[in-house]
């Protein structure tokens, strides 16, 4: 039955259908329990049948309904608690994650791999080590659904939301649009390609256009005027961006925030949201100067100073 | 008036029904009579029951080919639109409390009319200017949003008459909230002497609990709507994300509504299929109390559970895991139910007529259905179905299988009552197991092909779906069939129809001891009640094969 | 005469030292709005219009001598207010907690060993580093 | 059977139960109004969370002598409003009609106060839209939400004086004796536009203030 079941891409789809095959047989048992008592008390008891029917006592009936009454509710709760456990498992994604830049558009999926390279309603991956996508959509509210993975998650605009998989089986699989996006949501699909690690590594270096994100956030760091205030050797006033990345940042209002890719970017396009504490709020907006592309590799100029490693 | 006169002016009405009381159309538009304005409502729901369902059918032959033979993508989008909207809030959340419940609850609980009967017409003028809002959305070439009207499509992508939509929503759900403070009020304060809280039959109970999470949801759609047509006429920017709006708060407050509608739905289904089982199983409903309190805990818990709607929009995973938590909880009440109705079955004298095999079907589909919502209440498994026909499947299920049938099987129970006719036995059957038949050759595929990944409101989908796309259409058009039978014989029915008597099927409600159909006042005196409902056999006998008049009435005439 | 005067005068008494109590409450709110007072002033001025509002309720719309039924009725839609708050809330008080979907907090055991530590609050993290760098 | 009198509606059996149910009525209703504007207050609280700075530079620009002054107007209309109904409950029509027309008129001067205020505010542009004055952008919601909730108050206050001026013209003809039932409910429903200013007030005016 081809569209029956999804090729099984990653481990976790495996565990997940594992756990749909439990749900969906026990719903069947319910089901069919429920058809056979339907028919047999159907037949038993139409009117004129000789069936016995003597009265049940009160006990019997408070205690009958005591029992599925809390049956049920075991039953439930044990399927929550596993359906928790497996949800719990693969919050946060692994720290070696390759990130891939994901941006939808009104109708179609734009992919930023590591290196620079850019596809359009393609999405390279290798198999075997975790790979992150940071997602963000420029119009409306879209969602990439990639079935082999069982994997969904809504690309919100003004956003950036994440989705993390380790696959294991190469191939190329459906990547598909799942939340209404306007006239053309039901062909904003596209295939997702998941290679060896030696493949995917040919392939990435093959790709024109591969270039360094990190060497090219510095120069927009320069010509974006960042560095006037924010290198080490400025005279103004600002916040030292070395090692800024994940670092616990306190702000003016006493807040504490974690310097993630959501706060550079607030902090770039909406400066006044998390001035942080001891610093005048004088940083200019930079929305409409900086797209999300020049986003992208401005993020990555700012995540390589953390990692130490001067570009 | 002195007494005697009093009792004189009833006694001349008596052999006159509601129907003769007034013949121009002037005394049916300005009726303040509980059972007319039922009568209007069921005419005005039937009516878009049907524009719906052409939207339904447009949409299912136009899925049979994987790209689009018929549609623009465009107008796909605004064939499904139209469905959802039409069908969700002029069909289905106004179709059994309006009609049956306008016209029955009354009867049940021994009044003369509802609390507030100028009140109840105003409820259903407010249903047509609404209706009127949504016609001329159409006319004005439709909404391509969806039903959900998700923002930023909807207040700043979409083209469509996204006002004039919602616009007619919003006034719609001031008509469902009139309703419910109308009922509420009527349950509380004029119930006849004797008939307690726990004498309630249960459909009475029912359209309690429902008019409850209408007055109490149905406000919060009526803001986010109002919301969304402020962002769209005004440029408010509530949800523009450019500045800081955030497109889940509209999810937030829309499903916040939309979930205890889906109870809106079903909850009064529960009540008519809770009388049915009784009456053609000759038995009382098994464990009465855990009934009533499995109903108003599903009218309570299920405002608590909307997020599920929202596991993978961005929401947080906590909120994810407390609203799947809570979600497993509000899935208890209704299986306790469906033990419950499958018990009232257990040692009856049990009769298939019509309305008994649609309570069948409801109690097959609805269980499904239920089940299914299971799989959606876990988080890892939603996050693959969500958006995806499985969700499709499973709401129409509920909504399609469960309240649908349920409203025809209360349709042809009540129908002597409401129009002193019987309708033809044979046809209602037939038409009950084809509609049951057709919905499941049109739904099960959705199930198997939504886990195989296919999304939501597809014009054009990957080509290894179009067997079950194809399979569903076809019983699509069986369904549709199905449908238009119930119109047909039953309108035959009122004009060659038997004469019903008070009480052809020998049930125990209050509205079976007044004539049918019943006079303008409902009772020629205010009956008063002296028995619990469904006491069709003695406490601890079984029901006697033969005898068809039940045990005790539920009420005695003065 | 006086009788008449004298009834409605003490018709109008109760009324007219509730009104007067809510006039006092609005200028103790919108005086207090002006002093200071962090946190404090946030819980004074929704403290007193809950005040207001209770007084009103009570007094003005007779629930002290209603019936029970009404007085459920009244409380109905704040219970469903309160489920809406708490719920909607759940969600964007725990948005930014480690493992939501939005931010990458890294796990504790994860951090560079001088970020573990709580981060000492008289040290601001940017400021001092950029002053002491040559 | 009952005192027939020629209030009684329909299905009542006694005027008494009538004036239970009318009220009990008006209370449900008032739930469904709450929940009405909670989800208005929800959308403001979960912006005031997500970013609390931009809310109270917003804020700072209403004018609380409009604001307070209008409160004090509905505090006194909702004094006048309870008297009616205490009035009309002990007979006395000359001091209802009072009650009611002053009820009324302070309705009406909340009215022309908040003209005033709009206008100003609209002098200042603070009308959400691409030229907003106040410079972080998520001013502007805090903008669209008192433009919204003050719009609907407004809506509700206006639907409540002419309630309040059709019973009161009904009174002085006549047609509606003074113990009527009705009474009660114009006066729930005009309670509940009063609270709902109530909280409306520390929401737009008092924030950030100090």
């Amino acid at each position: 039955m081809t569209g029956a079941f999804p090729p099984e891409a990653s481990v976790y789809a495996g565990q997940w259908d594992r756990l749909f095959a439990v749900l969906a047989t026990v719903s069947a048992l319910v089901v069919l329990l429920i058809f056979l008592l339907i028919v047999g008390f159907s037949i038993r008891y139409r009117r004129g049948s000789r069936a016995p029917r003597g009265f049940l006592p009160e006990i019997i009936t408070n205690e009958l309904e005591l029992t599925w009454t809390s049956a049920t509710a075991i039953a439930f709760l044990f399927l929550f608690w596993w359906a928790a456990v497996q949800q719990l498992h693969n919050i946060v994604p692994p720290k070696n994650a390759i990130e891939l830049h994901v941006v939808a558009k009104q109708w179609m999926w734009k992919v930023q791999q590591p290196n620079g390279v850019r596809e359009i309603n393609e999405l390279h991956a290798p198999v075997g080590r975790p790979v992150r996508l940071i997602m963000t959509s420029q119009d409306v509210i879209h969602s990439l659904f990639l079935p082999a993975l069982r994997l969904k998650q809504d690309v919100l605009p003004g956003r950036y939301t994440y989705l993390w998989f380790t696959a294991d089986k190469p191939g190329v699989y459906h990547l598909l649009c799942a939340e209404l996006c306007g006239t053309e949501h039901s062909r904003m699909t596209g295939r997702l390609v998941l290679m060896t690690p030696a493949d995917y590594a040919r392939w990435s270096a093959a790709q024109p256009g591969a270039e360094n994100l990190a060497a090219d956030g510095e120069k927009l760091f320069r010509s974006f005027g960042c560095s006037g205030c924010h290198a080490p050797g400025a005279n103004v006033h600002a916040p030292d961006l070395d090692g800024v990345f994940g670092r616990k940042v306190h702000t003016a209002d006493d807040r504490t925030v974690t310097a993630d890719e959501a706060y550079l970017r607030d902090s770039i396009l909406l400066p006044q949201k998390d001035v942080v504490a001891g610093f005048k709020p004088i940083m200019p907006s930079f929305q409409g100067i900086v797209n999300d592309d020049a986003m992208v590799k401005l993020i990555a100029y700012l995540k390589s100073l953390s990692a130490g490693t001067r570009p | 008036m002195s007494d005697a006169a009093l009792i004189y002016v009833r006694h001349r009405d008596k052999e006159e029904s509601y129907l003769q009381h007034g013949h121009t159309l002037w005394s049916w538009l300005a009726t303040t009579d509980h059972k007319r304005i039922g009568i209007l409502y069921a005419l005005s729901i039937t009516f878009f029951f049907f524009i719906g369902g052409m939207a339904a059918g447009i949409v299912r032959i136009e899925l049979m080919f994987p790209h689009g033979e018929f549609l623009s993508d465009d107008a796909y989008n605004r064939m499904f639109t139209l469905h959802g909207i039409i069908m969700v809030w002029f069909f289905l959340v106004p179709s059994i409390p309006t009609t049956l419940g306008n016209f029955m609850m009354p009867m049940m609980i021994g009044a003369r009319d509802v609390a507030f009967p100028r009140l109840n017409l105003m409820s259903w003028y407010i249903f047509v200017i609404g209706a009127c809002f949504a016609i001329f959305s159409i006319v004005a070439g439709g909404v391509d949003t969806g039903w959900t009207f998700y923002t930023p499509l909807s207040t700043m992508f979409s083209n469509g008459a996204v006002i004039s939509a919602a616009a007619g929503v919003f006034i719609v759900g001031f008509s469902s909230i009139a309703t419910g403070v109308n009922f509420i009020t009527t349950v509380h304060m004029l119930r006849a002497p004797g008939m307690a809280w726990f004498r309630l039959p249960l459909f009475v109970w029912a359209i309690y609990a429902t008019s409850l999470v209408m007055v109490l949801a149905t406000p919060v759609l009526a803001m986010s709507l109002l919301l969304v047509m402020a962002e769209r006429w005004l440029g408010m920017p509530i949800f523009n994300p450019a500045n800081g709006g955030d497109p889940i708060l509209f999810q937030h407050l829309f499903w916040f509504y939309s979930h205890p509608a889906v109870y809106i739905m079903v909850l009064p289904a529960m009540g008519v299929v809770s009388e049915v089982f009784a009456c053609f199983a000759r038995r009382r409903v098994f464990g009465y109390a855990m009934m009533v309190y499995a109903m108003m805990a599903i009218a309570v818990i299920g405002f608590f559970v909307w997020g599920h709607h929202m596991f993978v929009a961005g929401e947080s995973q906590y909120a994810n895991l407390i609203f799947s938590f809570l979600s497993f909880i509000v899935a208890v009440p209704s299986a306790i139910k469906v033990f419950n109705w499958t018990a009232t079955l257990y040692r009856g004298q049990i009769t298939f007529e019509a309305p008994l095999i649609y309570a069948l079907g409801f109690l097959g589909l609805f269980t499904t259905g239920g089940l299914t919502g299971l799989f959606l209440a876990s988080v890892p498994i939603d996050v693959h179905v969500t958006d995806t026909y499985f969700v499709v499947a499973h709401f129409h299920y509920i909504m399609v299988g469960g309240s649908v049938s349920a409203f025809f099987a209360g349709l042809h129970f009540w129908w002597p009552k409401i129009t002193g006719r019987l309708y033809s036995e044979a046809w209602a059957r037939f038409a009950a197991i084809v509609m049951f038949l057709g919905f499941n050759t049109t739904f099960m595929p959705q199930f198997i092909m939504g886990y195989g990944g296919m999304p939501r409101r597809y014009h054009v989908y990957p080509p290894e779906f179009q067997v079950w796309h194809v399979m569903s259409s076809v019983g699509g058009i069986v369904l549709f069939v199905a449908y238009t039978l119930p119109l047909i014989y039953l309108t035959w029915s009122l004009f060659y129809g038997k004469k019903a008597g008070a009480n052809p099927w020998g049930a125990t409600g209050l509205e079976w001891q007044t004539a049918s159909p019943p006079p303008k006042d409902n009772f020629e005196a205010l009956p008063r009640v002296k028995a619990a409902p469904y006491a069709y056999h003695p406490d601890r006998e079984a029901p006697d094969p033969d005898k068809r008049e039940p045990e005790t009435m539920q009420g005695e005439m003065p | 005469m006086s009788s008449e005067t004298h009834s409605t005068f003490k018709l109008w008494r109760k009324p007219s030292l509730i009104w007067l109590g809510l006039l006092l409450l609005l200028a103790i709110s919108v005086g207090s709005a002006y002093i200071p007072l962090g946190p404090g002033n946030g819980a004074i001025n929704y403290g007193v219009a809950v005040t207001k509002a209770a007084l009103v309720l009570v007094f003005f719309m007779h629930l002290d001598r209603s019936r029970a039924l009404i007085r459920l009725a009244a409380l109905a839609g704040l219970f469903w207010l309160g489920f809406m708050f708490a719920l909607s809330l759940s969600d964007y008080l725990t948005r930014d907690w480690n493992g939501s979907a939005t931010t990458l907090a890294p796990a504790k055991k994860d951090l560079a060993t001088h970020e573990r530590g709580d981060f000492p609050k008289d040290r601001l993290p940017l400021a001092p580093q950029f002053g002491s760098r040559d | 059977m009952s005192d027939a009198s020629p209030l009684l509606r329909e299905p009542w059996p006694s005027l008494e139960r009538q004036k239970v149910a009318v009220s009990f009525g008006m209370w449900v209703f008032i739930a469904s109004e709450v929940l009405f504007f909670g989800g208005l207050f929800l959308a403001y609280t979960v912006y005031r969370h997500l970013d609390a700075e931009a809310f109270k530079a917003a804020a700072r620009e209403t004018e609380v002598f409009y604001g307070a002054t209008n409160t004090a107007v509905l505090l006194t209309s909702s004094l006048t409003m309870a008297m009616a109904v205490k009035a009309s409950e002990e007979g006395l029509r000359r001091m209802t009609l009072w009650c009611l027309g002053t009820t009324a008129a302070l309705g009406l001067a909340f009215l022309v106060i908040k003209g005033f205020e709009y206008h100003s505010d609209l002098e200042k542009g603070l009308w959400p839209g691409p030229d907003f004055p106040l410079h972080p952008a998520a001013t502007q919601l805090f903008w669209a939400f008192y433009w919204i909730a003050t719009g609907i108050h407004a809506v509700h206050l206006t639907v409540g004086i002419g309630i309040v001026t059709v019973i009161a013209v009904q009174l002085k003809r006549g047609t509606l004796p003074v113990e009527a039932t009705r009474f009660e409910g114009v006066a729930l429903y005009w309670h509940l536009v009063d609270t709902i200013w109530i909280f409306l007030l520390p929401m737009l005016y008092l924030v950030g203030r100090a």
